[in-house]
């Protein structure tokens, strides 16, 4: 993919900012308002393919590292199914966490409220968990499909 | 904190954790991606070989994620399964322990097969998965869960058959289109899981099974779930993609692949016996499944024989076999609204269709490694350029004619015993089925002396001078399968006794099924 | 009895099988033993008698794959090749199948009751 | 009547996706064609748990008492929206894999794999 005009670049850096904060917010929160570790992952993975469509793939290599994202996707599924492995006292997946009094072990309020973000056990570290993993895997996608763009384009010019 | 209470999620979890890791260690040390991986997955058997003494002794275990009961209950007093859970009864763990032992050995195939190509972290990392799904798919207890599990399988499977894609283009069509008739199967599952919601509210299998009416939408429900089920396990006229995706994924996946289509195959048998058993009209059912198994095995054959790639005439072989374990099975559905039948020869019938099941794993799988081997030594699987290869591969060569044998059910070994089970119940049920099965088996070791011949025997080619045995890892994960297939062939009646009898019985006893996973509820 | 397994009309025992299989085998090779008294090693009585003509060469003999039944799907041709044209391997009439066996699957579960 | 409209749209999602995977020869618009499936399969699911008048299963938005409509198949539905992300993924990844050796996305082109 060639890159796009300087109004597209310019946009992008206003914008892509603001997305990645915008998805790490809907991670962050998922345990008390709609999203979560995929959505919210989903959308930061939205600003790594408007980086990628604005700058080309060639020129977005220099800031969007395969080997890294990879690196971040393993720790996060990793994560993940070790905060499964520490409910084992219980059973899988207990949530060990929860109203324990520690981190994220408050009580959840029921009814109309603000949201305590101290509540919800292991909820919250597995959405941060998934969404890692998730804006990785999507950059990982995007870079892979954009290298093999490349190459088709090459064959259908030649 | 007891972990024997914990065994039936280590065994997921385990391979689970070490996909996960795998990629992380193969950063450090390409090498040790194997290990790890072979290491996980013996954890793994020995985990289930443990848990099948615990079911044959205890009985059926259950159990529940991330809470202590599988049930919650209201202020008003009621109680709801609403909980995520596995339930293992002897069905179950008769699949995992196929499961185990395949993807066992695959793993140790792998460790010299794979060493050639790149991404060989990848490569075990969706080794595991796929082994993770077909785990997932045979102890679930819950519908919604068997669909991830499903798509978790085949998502691995799919991208370790377009392993080769990246070099060659024939493993990326076999990709597409087993992907294609993957995604169809399992959305079509999701609808069916959305029509019980729909009606139950509940998407708990025992729940389900005890509330079943059978109304209008669980009989579209069941139109929907037999066929794409069927497909996944490989019946004719859905098995296209078999041949496809069995010649061209790597050889040990091949193995893998059969183990996993034997698990869709399962989850046919439990939600026509499980969930639906006597409340649906069993005779129909049960001919449908044998209509299906008579077509999968006479056209699998003889199209096998017209073949000339040797991983694609094996791949046909299996779609023929699994008409044997429908035909079987099927035979014991039909009449299972009928006691007295069902005592005679139904349950016999049934013993042969799931025994065969596990045969079929080990003998196809003894048979794709062999052919992995021809492949990794001549590296080309067209059975025209082969020949005299017994010179030179002396073990594999054994191997060939024990799996062969096998699976032409030759005595004395495993796959006469299964064979003549079906053979001598169904005749009783109608004696041209059973003439058909015969027929078919007559043609399976034609196919095969034909490979024997074009491929071993005859006189050493010069373009094969440097041939010499695979490596070591090879040879033992072919012996394992090999001395199986013949302590299963000696002694034929201790497994049919102590594993598959179980099996078949929580198969047709549904209240056994509802009761362990909804507690008296 | 280890290794009986009782088949609901019968029974089937490899072992049984296997002694019966060294019984009539060792027979076999007693009687083959005993020869015959006309041949002599090493003349012309080991090579292939192909009508007087040449033998040919080793590796020009082997007979390869596609050679292996052809008069077996020849003569079954009315069989086979529509069925090998039902193969396409088209995507299309991959999933086409599929939809035509639930349609049909559908039609008989609903008739049936 | 007005209340079985999103029943009728879900036939028509998966009336027109089976449409494309057996009559479109393209390689990409069978993709699409499964992904039409899925979102027939998917607002299905959403609209079993859909209640008249009920709001969004949140506790820290709605008032106490208030019918809410069922979250269970909202969690399906998101789960199958995340293996839906994965299967279009592939399925596009091989699409290009064939493409780079085939030279074409034509299904009667693309079948070395027959007979």
């Amino acid at each position: 993919m060639k890159e796009m005009s300087r109004i597209v670049k310019t946009v992008t850096n206003f914008v892509y900012g603001f997305i990645i904060i915008f998805g790490f917010y809907i991670i962050v929160h998922g345990h008390l308002t709609p999203g979560g570790g995929f959505q919210g992952g989903a959308v930061v993975g939205s600003a790594f393919a408007l980086l990628l469509v604005s700058y080309g793939s060639l020129n977005s290599k220099k800031f969007l590292k395969k080997d890294i994202f990879s690196l971040f996707e393993n720790s996060g599924l990793t994560l993940f199914i070790v905060l499964g492995f520490l409910g084992l006292g219980i059973t899988f997946f207990y949530n060990f966490l929860a109203n324990s009094g520690g981190w994220f072990g408050d009580a959840a309020v029921i009814g109309i409220n603000p949201g305590d973000m101290n509540t919800g056990g292991v909820i919250p570290l597995m959405n941060i968990a998934v969404g890692l993993e998730v804006l990785s895997a999507f950059g990982v996608i995007l870079l892979t499909m954009a290298s093999g763009a490349e190459f088709t384009k090459k064959k259908e010019n030649s | 904190m007891n972990l024997s209470n914990h065994i039936p999620i280590l065994i997921i979890a385990i391979p689970l954790l070490a996909a996960f890791l795998v990629p992380l260690i193969g950063r450090i040390n390409k090498k040790a991606t194997g290990v790890l991986t072979t290491l996980a997955l013996s954890v793994s058997l020995i985990l289930t070989i443990l848990l099948t003494v615990k079911i044959l002794t205890v009985g059926p275990q259950v159990y529940v994620f991330g809470a202590t009961s599988p049930s919650l209950t209201l202020p008003s007093g009621l109680k709801f399964p609403i909980r995520i859970m596995f339930e293992v009864d002897a069905m179950s763990i008769f699949m995992g322990l196929i499961t185990a032992v395949v993807s066992f050995l695959g793993a140790i195939y792998s460790l010299s097969f794979i060493k050639k190509y790149n991404g060989m972290d990848k490569y075990y990392s969706l080794l595991l998965l796929l082994t993770v799904g077909m785990f997932g798919m045979e102890f679930t207890g819950d519908i919604f869960n068997f669909f991830v599990f499903l798509e978790i399988s085949s998502i691995a499977s799919v991208a370790l058959i377009s392993f080769r894609g990246v070099d060659y283009g024939e493993p990326a069509e076999a990709g597409f289109k087993y992907m294609v008739v993957s995604s169809i199967s399992a959305l079509m599952v999701l609808f069916a899981v959305g029509i019980f919601y729909g009606q139950y509210d509940i998407l708990n299998l025992a729940a389900i099974a005890k509330a079943i009416k059978y109304s209008q939408l669980d009989k579209i429900a069941l139109g929907l779930l037999i066929p794409v089920l069927a497909m996944k396990a490989g019946a004719v006229p859905m098995h296209m993609w078999t041949p496809d995706a069995y010649s061209e994924a790597p050889a040990p996946i091949t193995m893998i692949l059969v183990a996993a289509s034997q698990a869709s195959l399962y989850a046919l048998f439990r939600i026509v016996f499980s969930l639906y058993n006597v409340t649906m009209n069993t005779l129909t059912v049960g001919w449908i499944i044998i209509i299906f198994g008579l077509l999968s095995m006479f056209i699998g054959v003889t199209m096998a024989i017209v073949q000339k790639d040797i991983k694609r005439l094996m791949a046909y072989h299996a779609v023929s076999q699994t008409g044997y374990m429908l035909l079987g099975v099927g035979v014991g559905l039909a009449v299972l609204a009928n006691p007295i039948a069902l005592q005679k020869y139904g349950i016999t019938a049934m013993e042969g269709g799931v025994f065969h099941i596990m045969n079929h794993a080990m003998y196809k799988g003894l048979l794709f490694l062999t052919a992995g081997a021809l492949f990794f030594r001549t590296g080309t699987r067209d059975l025209n350029k082969m020949g005299g290869l017994a010179h030179s591969m002396k073990y594999t060569t054994i191997f060939f004619i024990i799996g062969a044998a096998a699976i032409a059910g030759l005595p004395p070994f495993n796959g006469f015993a299964s064979k003549l089970l079906i053979y001598e119940s169904v005749y009783r049920f109608n004696p041209l089925l059973s003439i058909i099965a015969m027929v078919v088996s007559i043609l399976t070791l034609a196919s095969f002396v034909k490979v024997f011949h074009s491929a071993f025997l005859g006189p050493k080619l010069p373009q094969f001078k440097e041939v010499k045995e695979v490596p070591r890892s090879m040879v033992f994960a072919m012996a394992v399968l090999s001395c199986i297939i013949i302590f299963f062939g000696l002694f034929p009646d201790l497994i049919v006794k102590n594993i598959v009898h179980p099996a078949v019985m929580s198969l047709i006893e549904q209240l056994q099924y509802t009761g362990t996973a909804l507690g008296g509820m | 009895m280890l290794g009986l397994l009782e088949t609901g009309s019968g029974f089937w025992s490899a072992i049984i099988w296997i002694v019966v299989v060294l019984v009539i085998g060792s027979i076999v090779i007693y009687i083959r033993n005993k020869g015959e008294d006309s041949y002599k090693k090493n003349t012309e009585q080991d090579k292939p008698f192909i009508s007087g003509n040449p033998e040919e060469s080793k590796e020009g003999s082997h007979l390869s794959a596609s050679h292996i039944y052809w008069g077996f799907t020849e003569a079954l041709k009315g069989y086979y090749s529509p069925l090998i044209k039902m193969h396409t391997g088209n995507i299309n009439d991959y999933s086409s199948w599929i939809i035509m066996l639930t349609v049909i699957i559908l039609i008989v579960i609903g008739v049936s009751g | 009547m007005i209340g079985n409209l999103p029943y009728v749209a879900v036939a028509m999602f998966i009336g027109l996706g089976i449409y494309t995977l057996m009559f479109k020869k393209n390689l990409i618009k069978i993709a699409i064609g499964v992904v039409l499936i899925e979102n027939g399969v998917n607002l299905f699911l959403i609209t079993l748990g859909y209640r008249k008048g009920a709001i969004a299963p949140i506790y820290t938005q709605a008032p106490s008492g208030q019918a809410m409509v069922l979250p269970t198949p909202q969690a399906l539905t998101l789960t199958s929206i995340v293996i839906g992300i994965a299967t279009t993924a592939l399925i596009l990844s091989i699409a290009m894999m064939i493409y780079k050796h085939y030279g074409t996305l034509d299904t009667d082109q693309v079948r070395r794999l027959r007979g």
